[in-house]
């Protein structure tokens, strides 16, 4: 009853955020000073009857409230309206990314939360000197800019050792994994630092509970305790940290995929932003608000599975 | 001595070496025989939770031990881990001050109490069963639901009796219980007590009891220890404590105590605060507080001497009861 | 016949749909020391909170020196604290702290009796001298000091503004008992020097009867018994209270028979809840 | 180090290459400048449009070497007065699926750029249009109002572009996009276009031309980035591009071929706030001596381009050659004067008054050219303030006089997309749309007049010259460099001449095996 | 007497338990700070002053000490003049949301109920916004530059700040002290903005190196993509952009040397950020 409740809670929290960062999305394209048109130029002359039309042809005229109903009913429909600089559906336009960009962040995530979570749990249990250097790694990584550590690998990895692809995104799964490896890589660096470090925490928090000392004084051997006792109960922070690094990723994809030439929806968001390209922008923005708001809410719908405290109105901690 | 289930002989702990050393424990003598009560009284940083957890061979990070720690004649400080592990599933269990945090939150009762079996090998099945088994001893209604839930969902005292069916499911032969009521009320107080002793007495399991209350020491144990800054001050029968308390510690402490029963009669405080032993002056570390003490107080530590049915470490022990 | 100095009827305080404190009604005469016990969750701490005005009762009225307190204008907030002082239990929370002792103890002063810097410092050091610290004790910060020494320290402050009642939640029960009879002895000699009143609120039986002239009983938010503090020791009317009294560790003590009394009591929970009726103590 | 003091003039200039012998599988190639928005010839104005579609669509004529229009789906052109212009079309030619091009077809091309709702910039070469119409099953007549001397050079440009008018009818909205696809007769057509990731083009075996194309498929790829461009260069996972990134020339120069062509391109500072302290012609005459030519050239374009002393670079001399150079040698070799340009702003009251110069920073050479010049300025006692300009902006100067507002000089490239200079010089006439300095000058104005109605080539040549002496005169554009085009393709690739009309001719067609 | 001497060692011992990283990283922020004021006393060149023949020369060349970058400008002055916008900017975002966190913290936390469910549920909304998304909606709305990202970035923080200051303030609203300070008759507001507040400093003090720290990492990103700082501006981000092609050249020293700059600062705010927050839990510790 508890957990049913709490979890209509979380999902008309949800839906109610989703709500209004649409209103905000909508809002805020449109509100926008100068002209939208001038992007279908591509830079080059038009003159004002040439914009006019244009305007007219955009719909670009219309209200705003009717603007916004227009285009919510579209996104219901799986339509976001027309990208201005590529004449087509900006569904499709995603649609064809999403894949990459998607298996980019996906990657990025798995490589971030494996290691960042293998170092954090050893760390900690080690303690001394590996801890030390560990957080020192953690502080240097979580300080790297994603654009210096994709600079760093290019020229390493793919220019200078040529290990590694430097560009595209590869056709087929393991030729696309050996592609994005690199950018997955460079995304991953900072938030495997983030998550080493939270990690840590999280379980040298856990190793001096008590229950800890209660189960080892119970005759729990350590292999035991740590998997049950430790690991465990750390998973939910580590979760819910993981869960936001997931999401800004997929914003991180703009830096990686315009550094290593991939052609995801990160670098069309570049593109677009520079172009002014606003039913693309409003897409994209709309689509990271969903992956948000999606993946933190399956975060929270978890944390009952692991710390059942949460549903009962308490913290997890 | 192999009526002794704990031997701790002249236990001195200390925490990091040298110049830097930090004295915790000296020269801590305490048994426990098969099927006895001890009790371990004191303020707070007097030492007990540490002498407790010693013998479990659970020392601070850090910790230096000297001398000697037997369970069941088995030697806790120089046991290797896997020694220790076995001591610690079969023969000694151990039950915290806060029931909430002895258990793991995120794990079914359930969980906890055949953790310890299954360390034991007891097959899965059969351990849910023992494990519904001891919650009905302890008292838990509907003994197989509980085992489904979870911690939170249980009250302090219901919780320190899953805790104590935790420590007695491996019928361990001592019984280490580190003020296992003062979390509660009263009222569950007496109830935890009262279940600790049937338990302990129908097994004939050794316990050494470790609180803060005289009262209840007094009522519970048959023999005491006081303690004051990480030393023993003195040994005595439960039931003379009150009556005849050997060490001026002792006594004053029953003089600050306010009670119910009997008449009404006014407390005398004492003077200053408690010490931790690394904080203490040289000599007797209750001279700074003590009524009684002079100057040959501050010479050495004062030993062990025999008074009435107690023994005490105070130079003028003539001075406190005649 | 003096007037109460804090009178309380029918107090009622609900939280969603639990009463933590149900029809608690009663009076304290100046100089008095009124113990209120009981098991916990039995209202005790709310009853204290709502005379300090911490919570806001759902109904009933506390009246302070003839006079209903109600409202949180800043005449009422500021009228109320210089009538009624709150000491709690964790006497290391209760100091900001930042703050060094003899600045958290100048602070209620300069709200309330506004003058000089210097006769602020003079009345903090009259303060501490009052309950036993020194100026040592003045310049430190909270966490330098020992619990007792906090708890003098948050008794001096409470004194500060001169209120003619002091509400002590669990004052004593975080202390060591040598401590805690430092406290209980610094208590009762105020009382005697001040004429100022008790609300001593706690579980410990032996605390109250040290400390108090009379007492109530409560449980699940209602007092189940009032009387001398003497009186409801040496004979007490309602099976709880005598079930709090044989929880009492002593010689010769049956544990077992506390478990089934309560269980008893427990099977009959509406057994003399509302048996004694709104007398004056 | 590559520190560019040390360095000698730059690269050379190929002219011609072995042509293709073997045919080559599939080939990959990059297109620098991104995915396109479209394949619809008609709103091909912009490079990553044009590379493509230059292989699929063909207009009447085409650019052929040199920048000389050659026949492609007509087969002449007459031309029997001023006004007068009759095509007569190739025989046999058909689209991609089957269909014969029809003189209909032509005319629907033609006619749906001039639609201002399409927003072809192509839409130029109308202005003097009178009317365009079937005059013959495979002939068709361009009649103007006004002699126009620079009009057939469009038939060679996307303008013309030929595209089934069925198709595009049908496709309506989408034609060109993803979704609609485009119906043309070039030598490729469109296999697929997976959006985001790359374009696919395969041989059309059935050409009308019977130099057959030697490479069966052609894929696009998009990559913006100039390190990662130059890694998959390198790298081998494609196989081409052009316009390779100045700064990885010589690792690019090592692994395949790196050759280099003239080009129609000019970069250059016009004169935008007519009335600002640029009105002064001191003012511009200081400008003119500050500029580090030298430096640009070797550092910034890391010797792959020329200096210039007019606007119009000598590559897009189309004809009166002799005449041009007789011209252009007279006209003052630029070189940086500092001394010169500091006693300028000293006798000039307006020279010291603030000027803002405008540039597009995302342009990295004109970043730095801007950065260049600003500090020059400075050093000349004058005062710049840099303004950088989005693509956007950028676009807008052309468009809107606010967003003109308070510029008074704009460092930009352009290029000619002929080789007739007057398609230049015309612009800034008085009153041209695009004079947006406000330009006038009569013996200007009588000049380039004369010019548009002359079809003799070096009578023309000669009144374009002297128009184009006037300007060098008056500095209201100042010429900073002209550009080398630039292709990249790995070794055992052959037959692409590195020439600017890759943007409107086959070129893929030419590229082959060794 | 004898309380005096544990008690000071125990304070001494706290003062020299400051660990290395924190001396050096305050150092360096230091550094970095004076740096940037006295850029113009300090800088051995004007960050303008081109010269396109002595472009990318290599650290350790006479007159500049860390080489030039492709326009032949001094890369030392450079990064000294940049680390102004660098330090600056994130700064103003700092203070903004700061200000803003705190304000909206204090009050959710205070007000509780309704109150606090609107502005609770208004930073969730911010916060599903990635801070970068939120910078890069505005520069598509407001074109580049950089005073539209630092309101952007501000506003994507706030909640950073406004949920710690939250979760502070109620968890240090329940501590007894600040009921003691009402129970003495003090009203609301004073107990908030005098008790509570400094109370809560150090943990916003702590949130806000970090949100320094990430700042001015999506700033430079921002940079990086060509959507922040406009020349002739410069920042550590647009110079490590400008560098990308020398870097393709194999002279990565006009990039590396800012982007060394971003991540040593960013080290040494996360440093001193976490030590600011160790301390209070510490703090907190020490009474538990
Ligand atoms: N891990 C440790 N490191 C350093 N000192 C410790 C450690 N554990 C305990 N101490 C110190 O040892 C002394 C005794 O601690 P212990 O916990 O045994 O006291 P206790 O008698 O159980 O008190 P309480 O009644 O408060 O539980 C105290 O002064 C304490 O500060
Ligand atoms: N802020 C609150 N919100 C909801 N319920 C509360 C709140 N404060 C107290 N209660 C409930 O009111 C009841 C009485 O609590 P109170 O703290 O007054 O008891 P107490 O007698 O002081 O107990 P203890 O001896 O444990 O301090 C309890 O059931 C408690 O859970
Ligand atoms: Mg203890
Ligand atoms: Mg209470």
């Amino acid at each position: 009853m508890a957990v049913a409740a709490w979890l209509g809670r979380r999902a008309v929290a949800a839906l109610v955020t989703l709500l209004v960062a649409s209103i905000l999305i909508y809002g805020a394209l449109r509100l926008v000073p100068g002209d939208p048109v001038l992007a279908v130029s591509g830079g080059r002359r038009l003159t004002p009857g040439q914009i006019e039309a244009l305007r007219e042809a955009y719909g670009l005229n219309q209200g705003l409230v009717q603007g916004y109903l227009d285009w919510i009913g579209g996104v219901f429909r799986l339509d976001l309206g027309t990208s201005m600089t590529y004449q087509t559906g900006v569904t499709s336009l995603l649609a064809s990314r999403l894949g990459v960009s998607g298996l980019l962040v996906a990657y990025s995530a798995a490589l971030a939360i494996g290691f960042g979570s293998a170092v954090a749990l050893v760390s900690a249990v080690k303690g001394g000197l590996i801890n030390r250097v560990t957080s020192i790694v953690a502080a240097v990584t979580t300080a790297t800019p994603t654009f210096v550590a994709a600079i760093g690998l290019l020229s390493l990895f793919a220019v200078g050792l040529g290990w590694f692809p430097a560009t595209g995104a590869g056709t087929g799964l393991a030729d696309r994994l050996w592609h994005l490896t690199l950018p997955a890589a460079a995304m991953a660096i900072a938030a495997f630092g983030v998550l080493a470090r939270v990690g840590n925490a999280a379980f040298a928090g856990e190793l001096s509970r008590e229950h800890v000392d209660v189960a080892r004084g119970r005759g729990v051997s350590g292999g035991a305790v740590i998997r049950r006792h430790v690991v465990r109960n750390a998973l939910a922070p580590l979760l819910t940290v993981a869960g936001l690094l997931v999401a800004s990723l997929f914003v991180g994809t703009a830096v990686v995929e315009t550094a290593f030439g991939v052609d995801g929806v990160g670098s069309l968001l570049v593109s677009s932003v520079s172009r002014r390209d606003f039913p693309v922008v409003q897409g994209i923005a709309l689509v990271a608000v969903v992956l948000f708001v999606l993946v933190n809410t399956l975060v929270d719908l978890a944390l009952p599975a692991i710390d059942p405290r949460v549903t009962a109105g308490g913290p997890a901690r | 001595m192999g009526e002794d289930v704990l031997g701790i002989t002249r236990l001195g702990l200390a925490i990091g070496a040298g110049e830097r050393a930090v004295p915790l424990l000296a020269d801590v003598t305490v048994r426990v025989r098969r099927g006895e009560t001890v009790g371990l009284v004191g303020e707070s940083g007097s030492g007990k939770s540490l002498t407790a957890r010693a013998a479990l061979g659970m020392l601070p990070r850090g910790a230096r031990a000297t001398g000697g720690v037997t369970v069941s004649d088995v030697d806790v400080l120089g046991a290797d881990s896997r020694t220790l592990r076995e001591l610690r599933r079969t023969r000694v269990s151990m039950i915290f001050q806060d029931p909430r945090a002895s258990i793991n939150p995120v794990r079914r009762v359930g969980d906890y109490l055949t953790e310890g079996l299954r360390a034991r090998g007891v097959p899965a099945r059969a351990a849910a069963e023992r494990a519904a088994d001891l919650l009905g001893r302890v008292g838990i209604r509907d003994p197989r639901g509980a085992l489904r839930r979870f911690p939170h969902q249980f009250s302090g005292g219901m919780l320190q009796r899953v805790v104590i069916a935790g420590a007695l499911s491996t019928e361990p032969e001592l019984l280490l219980a580190d003020e296992p009521t003062t979390a509660l009320d009263v009222t569950t107080q007496a109830e935890v007590i009262g279940l600790l002793r049937d338990l302990q007495r129908e097994r004939g399991t050794g316990m050494l009891f470790v609180t803060h209350d005289l009262d209840l020491a007094a009522a519970v144990c048959d023999r005491v220890y006081v303690m004051y800054a990480g030393r023993i001050v003195e040994e005595a029968p439960g039931a003379s404590l009150f009556a005849a308390p050997a060490h001026p510690y002792t006594k004053a402490l029953l003089e600050a105590s306010p009670s119910v029963h009997g008449d009404k009669v006014a407390i005398k405080a004492i003077a200053g605060r408690p010490r931790s032993l690394a904080e203490s002056p040289p000599g007797c570390s209750f001279r700074d507080r003590c009524p009684l003490a002079g100057d040959d107080c501050a010479g050495q530590v004062p030993a062990h001497r025999p008074h009435g049915a107690s023994s005490a470490a105070c130079l003028h022990l003539g001075g406190v009861t005649p | 016949m003096t007037a109460p100095v804090l009178a309380v009827t029918s107090l009622v305080k609900r939280f969603g749909s639990v009463a933590a404190v149900d029809g608690v009604s009663f009076e304290l005469m100046p100089g008095a020391s009124l113990g209120i016990v009981g098991e916990s969750g039995s209202g005790k701490t709310t009853v204290a909170r709502v005379l300090a005005g911490l919570e806001r009762p759902t109904s009933g009225t506390v009246t302070l020196a003839g006079e209903v307190v109600t409202g949180h204008s800043r005449r009422t907030r500021l009228r109320r604290a210089r009538l009624l002082q709150l000491i709690f239990q964790d006497p290391y929370g209760s100091f900001d702290p930042r703050r060094s002792i003899a600045a958290s103890i100048a602070e209620p002063l300069r709200l309330h009796r506004p003058g000089s810097r210097e006769r602020h410092r003079a009345r903090v050091a009259e303060l501490l001298d009052q309950v036993g610290l020194g100026s040592r004790a003045a310049r430190s910060l909270p966490r330098e000091l020992s619990g007792g020494q906090r708890q003098r320290a948050a008794i001096a402050r409470a004194l500060a503004v001169e209120p003619r009642v002091l509400v002590l939640d669990e004052a004593v029960a975080a202390l060591d008992v040598s401590i805690q009879a430092q406290i209980l002895t610094l208590l009762d000699g105020l009382r005697r020097d001040t004429g100022i009143a008790y609300v001593f609120v706690s579980h410990d039986l032996a605390v109250v009867r040290h400390i108090t002239d009379s007492a109530l009983v409560m449980r699940h938010g209602r007092v189940v018994e009032r009387g001398e503090t003497e009186r409801i020791l040496r004979d007490p009317r309602h099976p709880y209270t005598r079930l709090l009294l044989d929880s009492i560790p002593s010689p010769g003590w049956d544990p077992g028979r506390v478990a089934r009394d309560r269980r008893a009591l427990d099977q009959h929970p509406s057994h003399g809840e509302s048996a004694c009726s709104t007398s004056t103590v | 180090g590559s520190n560019a003091s040390g360095k000698a003039a730059g690269p050379s200039i190929t002219t011609s290459v072995p042509a293709a012998t073997a045919e080559v599988g599939v080939i990959t190639w990059n297109v620098p400048a991104g995915e396109p928005p479209t394949l619809d010839p008609a709103r091909s104005a912009i490079e990553s449009v044009s590379t493509i579609v230059a292989n699929l669509c063909e207009g009447l004529f085409t650019l052929g070497p040199g920048y000389r229009p050659e026949p492609a789906l007509a087969t002449s052109v007459e031309h029997p007065d001023p006004l007068t212009y009759v095509i007569h079309l190739r025989a046999g030619v058909t689209f991609w699926n089957g269909d014969p091009v029809t003189t209909e077809d032509v005319l629907y091309s033609v006619q749906r750029i001039l639609d201002p709702k399409l927003g072809s910039s192509w839409i130029g070469w109308a202005a003097h249009l009178d009317g365009i119409k079937a005059t013959g099953d495979d002939e068709i007549t361009v009649k103007l109002k006004k002699p126009d001397v620079v009009v057939p050079n469009f038939f060679a440009m996307p303008a013309f572009h030929v595209v089934q008018k069925s198709y595009a009818e049908k496709a309506g909205k989408d034609f060109g996009t993803a979704a609609g696809g485009v119906m043309c007769t070039g030598p490729y057509k469109v296999d697929d276009w997976a959006q985001g990731r790359q374009i696919t083009l395969t041989r059309n075996d059935a050409w009308w031309n019977p130099a057959r194309p030697k490479v069966k498929e052609v894929r696009f790829t998009f990559v913006t980035d100039p390190a990662a461009q130059v890694a998959a260069l390198a790298g081998g996972d494609v196989d081409g591009q052009f316009s390779v990134p100045r700064a990885a020339h010589d690792q690019l120069a090592a692994k395949g071929r790196l050759l280099y062509g003239a080009s129609l391109a000019t970069t250059f500072l016009s004169v935008i706030n007519p009335d600002g302290a640029l009105s002064d012609l001191a003012t511009r005459q200081a400008l003119h001596a500050l500029i580090d030519y030298q430096g640009i050239i070797q550092s910034v374009y890391r010797g792959t381009a020329q200096p210039l002393r007019a606007l119009v670079p000598p590559q897009a001399w189309g004809y009166g050659r002799d005449v041009y150079q007789a011209e252009y040698d007279k006209l003052p070799q630029p070189a940086q004067d500092l001394a010169k340009a500091r006693s300028l702003v000293a006798g000039s009251a307006k020279a010291k008054e603030k000027l803002v110069l405008a540039y597009t920073p995302a342009i990295e050479e004109e970043n730095r050219i801007a950065t260049a010049v600003a500090d020059a300025a400075t050093q000349a006692g004058m005062r710049v303030e840099l303004r950088p300009l989005t693509a956007e902006q950028f676009g807008a100067v052309f468009s809107s006089p606010q967003a003109r507002a308070g510029i008074d000089l704009l460092l930009s490239s352009g290029y000619l997309d002929f080789p007739e200079p007057l398609a230049y010089y015309q612009f800034f006439t008085t009153g041209n749309f695009y004079n947006f300095g406000g330009y006038r000058n009569k013996d200007y104005d009588v000049a380039i007049a004369a010019a548009t109605v002359t079809d003799d080539a070096d009578a023309r040549a000669k009144e374009v010259a002297k128009a184009q002496a006037i300007m060098a005169r008056d500095l209201v554009n100042i010429p900073i460099a002209t550009q080398y085009v630039s292709v990249y393709h790995r070794s055992g690739l052959t037959g692409l001449v590195p020439r600017q009309s890759y943007l409107n001719t086959p070129w893929a067609a030419e590229l082959g095996g060794a | 007497m004898t309380l005096t001497i544990p008690a000071l060692r125990a304070r001494a011992a706290r003062r020299r338990r400051r660990p290395l990283g924190v001396t050096l990283a305050v150092a360096f922020l230091a550094l970095a700070a004076v740096t940037a004021v006295l850029a113009p006393v300090l800088a051995p060149h004007s960050p303008a002053a081109t010269s396109l023949l002595n472009s990318l020369a290599p650290p350790g060349t006479d007159g500049h000490p860390l080489g030039t970058d492709s326009t032949g400008r001094d890369v030392l002055s450079r990064i000294m003049y940049g680390a102004r916008l660098s330090l600056l900017a994130p700064l103003g975002v700092v203070l903004l949301s700061g200000l803003l966190g705190t304000v909206i913290g204090l009050v959710a936390a205070r007000a509780g109920g309704w109150a606090d469910a609107v502005l609770s549920r208004g930073m969730d909304i911010v916060f599903a916004f990635p801070s970068l998304l939120l910078a890069m909606l505005v520069v598509a709305v407001s074109g580049p530059g950089l005073a539209a990202p630092i309101c952007a970035l501000a506003v994507g923080y706030t909640p950073f700040v406004g949920r710690v200051v939250r979760s502070m303030a109620i968890q240090e609203g329940a501590r007894p002290y600040l009921e003691c300070y009402r129970v003495m008759g003090f009203g609301e507001l004073t107990v908030a903005v005098r008790h509570l507040l400094p109370n809560v400093l150090p943990v916003l003090l702590a949130q806000s190196a970090l949100a320094f720290g990430y700042a001015l990492v999506d700033l430079a990103a921002l940079s990086y993509l060509g959507l922040g700082v406009r020349p002739p501006d410069a920042d550590w981000g647009s110079m490590i952009a400008e560098a990308r092609s020398a870097i393709l050249q194999g002279e990565p020293w006009s990039g590396l040397l800012p982007g060394l700059a971003v991540m040593l600062t960013v080290v040494s705010v996360n440093v001193l950020g976490e030590h600011l927050g160790a301390a209070v839990s510490g703090d907190r510790r020490e009474v538990a």
